[in-house]
């Protein structure tokens, strides 16, 4: 078991400054492109990965606002460098564990924008045969494990995924999303503590988001340093810049492979901002405009695009054929989803046991 | 939203046919209009509503039977509605008094009641329902003196549904077994299974699995000859096996009375012309409530005083059986009113527009046979009441008068009571009091 | 006693209940248990004395304290293909695990549209009569039978403790085991079933015509000596044991309604609310025309369990008031 | 009024205080109090509709007379002279 001191820690005492990250940002570490795929190409799927959610869920706003979509609807809007960076690393027989704001993991993961908008429909064909909704996408083929909405429930669930890949023998990594918010849950400390007992495959993928809903990571937490708090459960724990996709892969990358090693359970914080209210509106009173626009200026699709420019991409082009294609795929998916038939009440007791009807 | 339900309107009656609505949807009713005709086994009879408000859906369509209890209407209640006691002239003016509602609206919700643990568990222990009490503390809360004022008025109308297991019903129906004949062995004498095997040994035709659902037709006319039959059967059968009765009698003077009427009656227009009838009417009620003993009911082991006097009039009907609808209130009554109310009393109940309060609830009745040429009647008493005044011809007598020998108008009056709740001396004492009375007419 | 002198061993509902996870274990190595000291401890009620040397620390794995944690990751483990058996002590300890429970277990298949059954055991002890005080005594298994999607047992005989687990273990949806403390010692011959074990039928412990006393679990000893007594007095109770809480065999209960028209049912939670409240209901619902007497409920006095044992007693439900009971109904 | 006009207007006071009686098998000189089963209200409200209609004033002495139908427009007739 490797009760090894958590590699790095940055900012040990407090959330981190925009400016001081924004000013960090041209030296930000470069993600080492998979084998067999040059860097300007992987850095171009990079972003049409973060531009589909971008896009995809500018369209539910606009679906939410003429009512088509209902419910709560928690948007992703300016975090996408983190589900994006970190599911670069993972392989198709890993697991994932998300979170009520899940469309970007759940279309990172690969899960198609046809099903996920079919889901926000409730429509048959959703990816959670309309019984979900926005907070709860799964798909089992993709071991896509959901969307948990009670903060930090699914990091249990994470844990045991991880203890039977290892009792039986596969040496796949269980990785889970959870928020600042679920830090001060004791579901998370039981679940660390867990995890690294038992030495699990599990990479704890902390999105600090800076707000626990409307409550800010100061007012919430003795000891806002997160990663220095994870480490001290004898796991590799440190904190990235999470509106850099780059970065984050770079990361995930390292314990990814740790977790692979034997080393357990990592731990990362992964350090964002939303830039958009906690659910779809909200007034937006518990945080400063100018902070909002200062996270803004560090827009982790800009900061690609502008890193690939400064390195000689045809970026433009690049980024028209990608707008281009994400714009046909969100068109098809609301079409299908608008098209595609409603569960009939008949069906309203399915699924609630595999064998008989109803509970 | 208050719920108008099916009335149980007698002591045999479990489900009732609506005949005919009164109101419509958005009429304006106050409590105690009558809003619907149900028809019973007995009579068709006018229902009257328990809320003032506005009348919102008909949820029962004419024609249909349904269980008693079965919402028939909505209605919506006005702030005034808040239900008025029924006032009567005895009580001072400043104490409230709850109304008695009697069972057709108990068990329903109408809203929260507001009383404390210990007035809730009086009520329980003397089965009053809450919901039909109006409190008279603050807030309309509910205190100890309301449940104990409802409980005396309520105690007859518990016991004016058959207490009977569902399993004991169903048998009953298969066997087409009236449950007022049957007695009751269960807690609080419930009638069980057992009991209604008892009664009647299993139909020869497989019965029917359930009772008839709700919503069949209603009785055929050619029934209701039968059907009341059969109810004043089991009536007068549980009457006659559950009550020991006493009998007195006396033969009254009349002819202070007669004169008394006769001149009344010279002196004013056809139509406001008294009959005899009602003398004897107001003699039996202001005796009643001079002994008021008499006039209440027997109900769990105990007598309970009626609220005011509610005198039963037994009035035969023309196609062949009887009724005995209530004159509320029938001593408070001027002679000339208790005369209007009886003929629009004796004029519905033969048209079968009766309405629900005044078959459940007479506390003691007047059986008068003078009509039909019989002197004497000893009657049997109605459950729960305690006692039955018969009446019979008023007739020329020779008589002996301040020791000369005449020739007067005379009555006999008798009495029925139970023995359960009077001695005859208690009996004795009514009858003097009729005497009396009678004897000083104007006293009436 | 034995003295029919056949093979049949004589046994404890102890040992029943770990014969039951020792088989499962050599049977399917899908299948571990886990929980607070269920390894080198032996159990805290002794249920798994001897599988941690027989089947090593990774099928018979000593969990910290962290209800919701272990729990959560049996449903994980579950989902991802192992049938995970976890115990929790007790069910007054089962609440820090109820979002668990609830939320995950009960829920994710419907939730994801069908796509993940959650095949979980979770056994834990229930109930009172050890003068274990309000935190270790409660009787919850109701609360549980109230959750759509999962599956609530209440095993009360040492066959049932036996041969309920395979079952369980082999349904694709989450089961509770419910296992009042005071049966453990329950000791007498395990007959092997005459018929498969099924988790979906009441059982009639004993048949009868006059009263149906409606029961499960810890109660049922209680009902049966009930019974006796009301023989006695000349009154032919049939006594039924649902054994299953979710789904209810409503089915059985009508039947013996049916037999009877009168039903005391027998439940050591808080009258409010309880199981027996919903049996009561469904007795009502289905089989009001038959019944010839109120349907009357033993339960528990509305306190939290004392620790004293005379205020023990008196709050628990006990064979006398289950006879006086029956008297009120008969009489 | 004539006797014709009296025994009429006898006959529909009857008919209207009683209103499932039987006239067609009365006859003149019946009782027809006992021949209907009158009560003594039902017999009040003979005379009021009776003195309603006719404007004749019929006192308690009066009602001797009129337990027949040629009685009761015998009556009529002499008052209405």
């Amino acid at each position: 078991m490797s009760l090894a001191r958590p590699a790095r820690t940055r900012q040990a005492t407090a959330a981190p400054k925009p400016a001081q990250k924004s000013a960090r940002s041209s030296r930000a570490p470069r993600a080492v492109p998979p084998a067999g795929r040059p860097a300007a190409r992987h850095r171009a799927d990079l972003l049409e990965a973060m531009l589909r959610i971008r896009r995809f869920e500018e369209r539910c706003v606009e679906l939410y606002s003429a009512a088509k979509i209902r419910g709560f609807v928690h948007l992703y809007i300016g975090e996408e460098a983190v589900a994006v960076g970190v599911n670069e690393v993972l392989t198709p027989e890993d697991a994932v564990v998300s979170t009520y704001r899940e469309h970007g993991h759940a279309l990172a993961r690969g899960i198609t924008a046809e099903a996920v908008m079919a889901e926000m429909y409730g429509k048959t064909t959703g990816c959670s045969g309309g019984r979900g909704g926005s907070m709860h996408l799964f798909d089992a083929s993709r071991r896509f494990y959901g969307g948990s909405a009670i903060v930090a429930g699914g990091l249990p669930l994470a844990a045991g995924l991880a203890l039977a890949g290892r009792m039986r023998g596969q040496n796949h990594v269980t990785c889970c999303f959870f928020g600042d918010g679920a830090f001060a849950e004791g579901e998370f400390h039981e679940t660390a503590n867990l995890a690294a007992l038992w030495n699990l495959p599990l990479l704890l993928a902390c999105e600090n988001n800076l707000y626990a809903m409307g409550t800010a990571l100061a007012r919430e937490h003795a000891q806002a340093d997160l990663a220095m708090r994870a480490a001290s459960y004898g796991m590799p724990a440190w904190a990235v810049d999470g509106m850099d996709a780059e970065a984050v892969e770079q990361a995930a990358r390292r314990a990814v492979e740790g977790i692979r090693a034997g080393t357990g359970p990592h731990f990362l914080e992964l350090r964002t901002y939303r830039f958009r209210a906690h659910s779809m509106y909200d007034p937006d009173r518990y945080r400063d405009k100018a902070e909002v626009e200062q996270w803004k200026a560090r827009d982790p699709i800009n900061r690609l695009t502008d890193r690939m420019r400064e390195d000689g991409q045809p970026v433009d082009e690049e980024l028209e054929q990608i707008e281009r294609r994400i714009t046909e795929e969100i068109d098809h998916a609301v079409e299908a989803a608008e098209k595609a038939p409603e569960e009939p009440a008949e069906n309203l007791l399915r699924h609630v046991t595999s064998a008989r009807q109803g509970g | 939203m208050a719920e108008f339900t099916m009335p149980s309107l007698g002591a045999d009656m479990d489900e009732g046919t609506l005949q005919e609505w009164l109101v419509q949807p958005g009429d304006v009713v106050r409590k105690g209009d009558p809003v619907a005709v149900v028809e019973t086994a007995k009579s068709a009879i006018e229902v009257e509503c328990f809320e003032t408000g506005r009348m919102g859906e008909l949820l029962v369509e004419p024609g249909t039977t349904v269980p008693v209890g079965t919402p028939l209407a909505l209605i919506e209640p006005t702030a005034e509605g808040a239900g008025k006691p029924r006032k009567t002239e005895d009580e001072p003016p400043v104490r409230p008094v709850p109304a008695p509602v009697s069972a057709p609206t108990a068990g329903q919700d109408r809203g929260h009641i507001e009383a404390g643990p210990l007035v809730r568990h009086l009520a329980e222990q003397t089965g009053v329902d809450l919901e039909a009490v109006r409190g008279s503390g603050p807030g309309g809360r509910l205190t100890r003196t309301d449940v104990e004022q409802a409980a005396a008025a309520t105690t007859a109308a518990a016991r004016a549904r058959v207490r009977a297991t569902p399993l004991a019903r169903r048998l009953a129906a298969e066997r087409d077994i009236d449950l007022a004949t049957v007695t009751g062995t269960g807690g609080d004498f419930a009638i069980r299974a057992a009991d209604v095997r008892e009664a009647a040994p299993r139909p020869e035709a497989p019965p029917p699995r359930h009772p008839a659902a709700p919503g069949r037709p209603a009785h055929p006319p050619e029934d209701r000859t039968a059907a009341m039959r059969r109810a004043i059967a089991g009536l007068m059968t549980r009457a006659n096996r559950d009550i020991p009765h006493y009998y007195l009698s006396t033969t009254i003077d009349m002819a202070p009375a007669m004169e008394w009427l006769h001149e009344h009656n010279r002196r004013i227009p056809v139509a406001e012309r008294i009959l005899p009838a009602a003398l004897l009417l107001k003699a039996a009620a202001l005796a009643a409530r001079e002994v008021p003993s008499l006039n209440g009911f027997w109900a769990d082991d105990r007598f309970t005083a009626g609220e005011g006097v509610h005198l039963g009039v037994a009035v035969s009907l023309r196609g062949g059986g009887l009724v005995a609808p209530a004159l509320h209130d029938a001593d408070a009554l001027e002679l000339g009113e208790l005369m209007t109310a009886l003929k629009d009393l004796v004029a519905r109940a033969r048209t079968g527009r009766l309405r629900g309060s005044e078959v459940s609830d007479p506390t003691i009745t007047v059986t008068n046979l003078g009509d039909q040429g019989v002197e004497t009647v000893f009657g049997v008493i109605y459950p729960p009441q305690v006692a039955l005044v018969g009446f019979g011809r008023i007739v020329d007598r020779p008589c002996a008068v301040d020791g000369l020998l005449g020739v007067r108008p005379v009555v006999t009056a008798t009495l029925s009571a139970d023995h359960r709740a009077t001695d005859g001396a208690v009996g004795a004492h009514y009858l003097t009091a009729v005497d009396h009375l009678l004897r000083n007419p104007e006293q009436l | 006693m034995g003295a029919s002198g056949t093979a049949e061993p004589k046994t404890t509902y102890r040992e029943a209940m770990r014969e039951a996870i020792r088989e499962a274990l050599r049977s399917d190595d899908r299948v571990f248990l886990m929980g607070e000291d269920v390894g080198r401890y032996g159990g805290c009620f002794g249920v798994s004395f001897g599988l941690l040397e027989e089947f090593g620390p990774e099928r018979v794995r000593d969990t910290p304290l962290s209800e919701s944690a272990f729990v959560g990751a049996g449903i994980g483990a579950a989902l991802a293909g192992m049938r995970p058996i976890v115990e929790i002590m007790t069910v007054n300890f089962s609440l820090l695990a109820l979002d668990q429970i609830l939320n995950n277990a009960a829920t994710l298949l419907h939730m994801s549209g069908g796509q993940l059954p959650v095949p979980i055991v979770i056994r834990m002890t229930t109930g009172a009569g050890r003068q274990l005080a309000a935190q270790h005594s409660h009787s919850l298994e109701g609360w549980y039978a109230h959750i759509p999607g999962i599956r609530v047992l209440a095993p009360a005989t040492i066959e049932d403790a036996r041969h309920m687990l395979a079952p369980a273990l082999a349904d694709p949806d989450p089961v509770l085991i419910f296992e009042h403390g005071s049966l453990y010692g329950l000791a007498g011959e395990l007959r092997p079933p005459t018929r498969p074990v099924d988790l979906d039928h009441a059982a009639i412990r004993r048949p009868g015509t006059d009263i149906s006393l409606i029961t499960y679990g810890g109660s049922l000893p209680k009902a049966l000596a009930a019974a006796d007594e009301l023989a006695a007095e000349g009154v032919d109770a049939e006594v039924i044991d649902l054994r299953t809480l979710r789904p209810l065999d409503d089915a059985a209960v009508a039947a013996s309604v049916a037999r009877t028209h009168r039903a005391v049912l027998v439940d050591e939670a808080w009258r409010t609310g309880s199981l027996a409240a919903e049996v009561s209901a469904r007795i009502a619902e289905r089989s009001f025309y038959e019944l010839d007497a109120p349907v009357e409920r033993v339960c528990s006095a509305e306190v939290p369990i004392p620790y004293a044992r005379r205020l023990e007693e008196a709050a628990l439900p006990q064979s006398a008031d289950i006879v006086a009971a029956a008297h009120r109904a008969v009489d | 009024m004539n006797r014709t006009e009296a025994l009429d207007a006898v006959k529909e006071s009857i008919a209207q205080a009683v209103p499932d009686a039987d006239l067609a098998g009365l006859g003149l000189d019946d009782p027809f109090r006992d021949a209907l089963e009158m009560d003594s209200l039902d017999f009040l409200g003979f005379i009021e509709i009776l003195s309603e209609r006719t404007g004749v004033r019929i006192d308690d002495e009066d009602t001797p007379r009129l337990t027949t139908l040629s009685g009761s427009a015998d009556l009529l007739v002499a008052r209405t002279e």
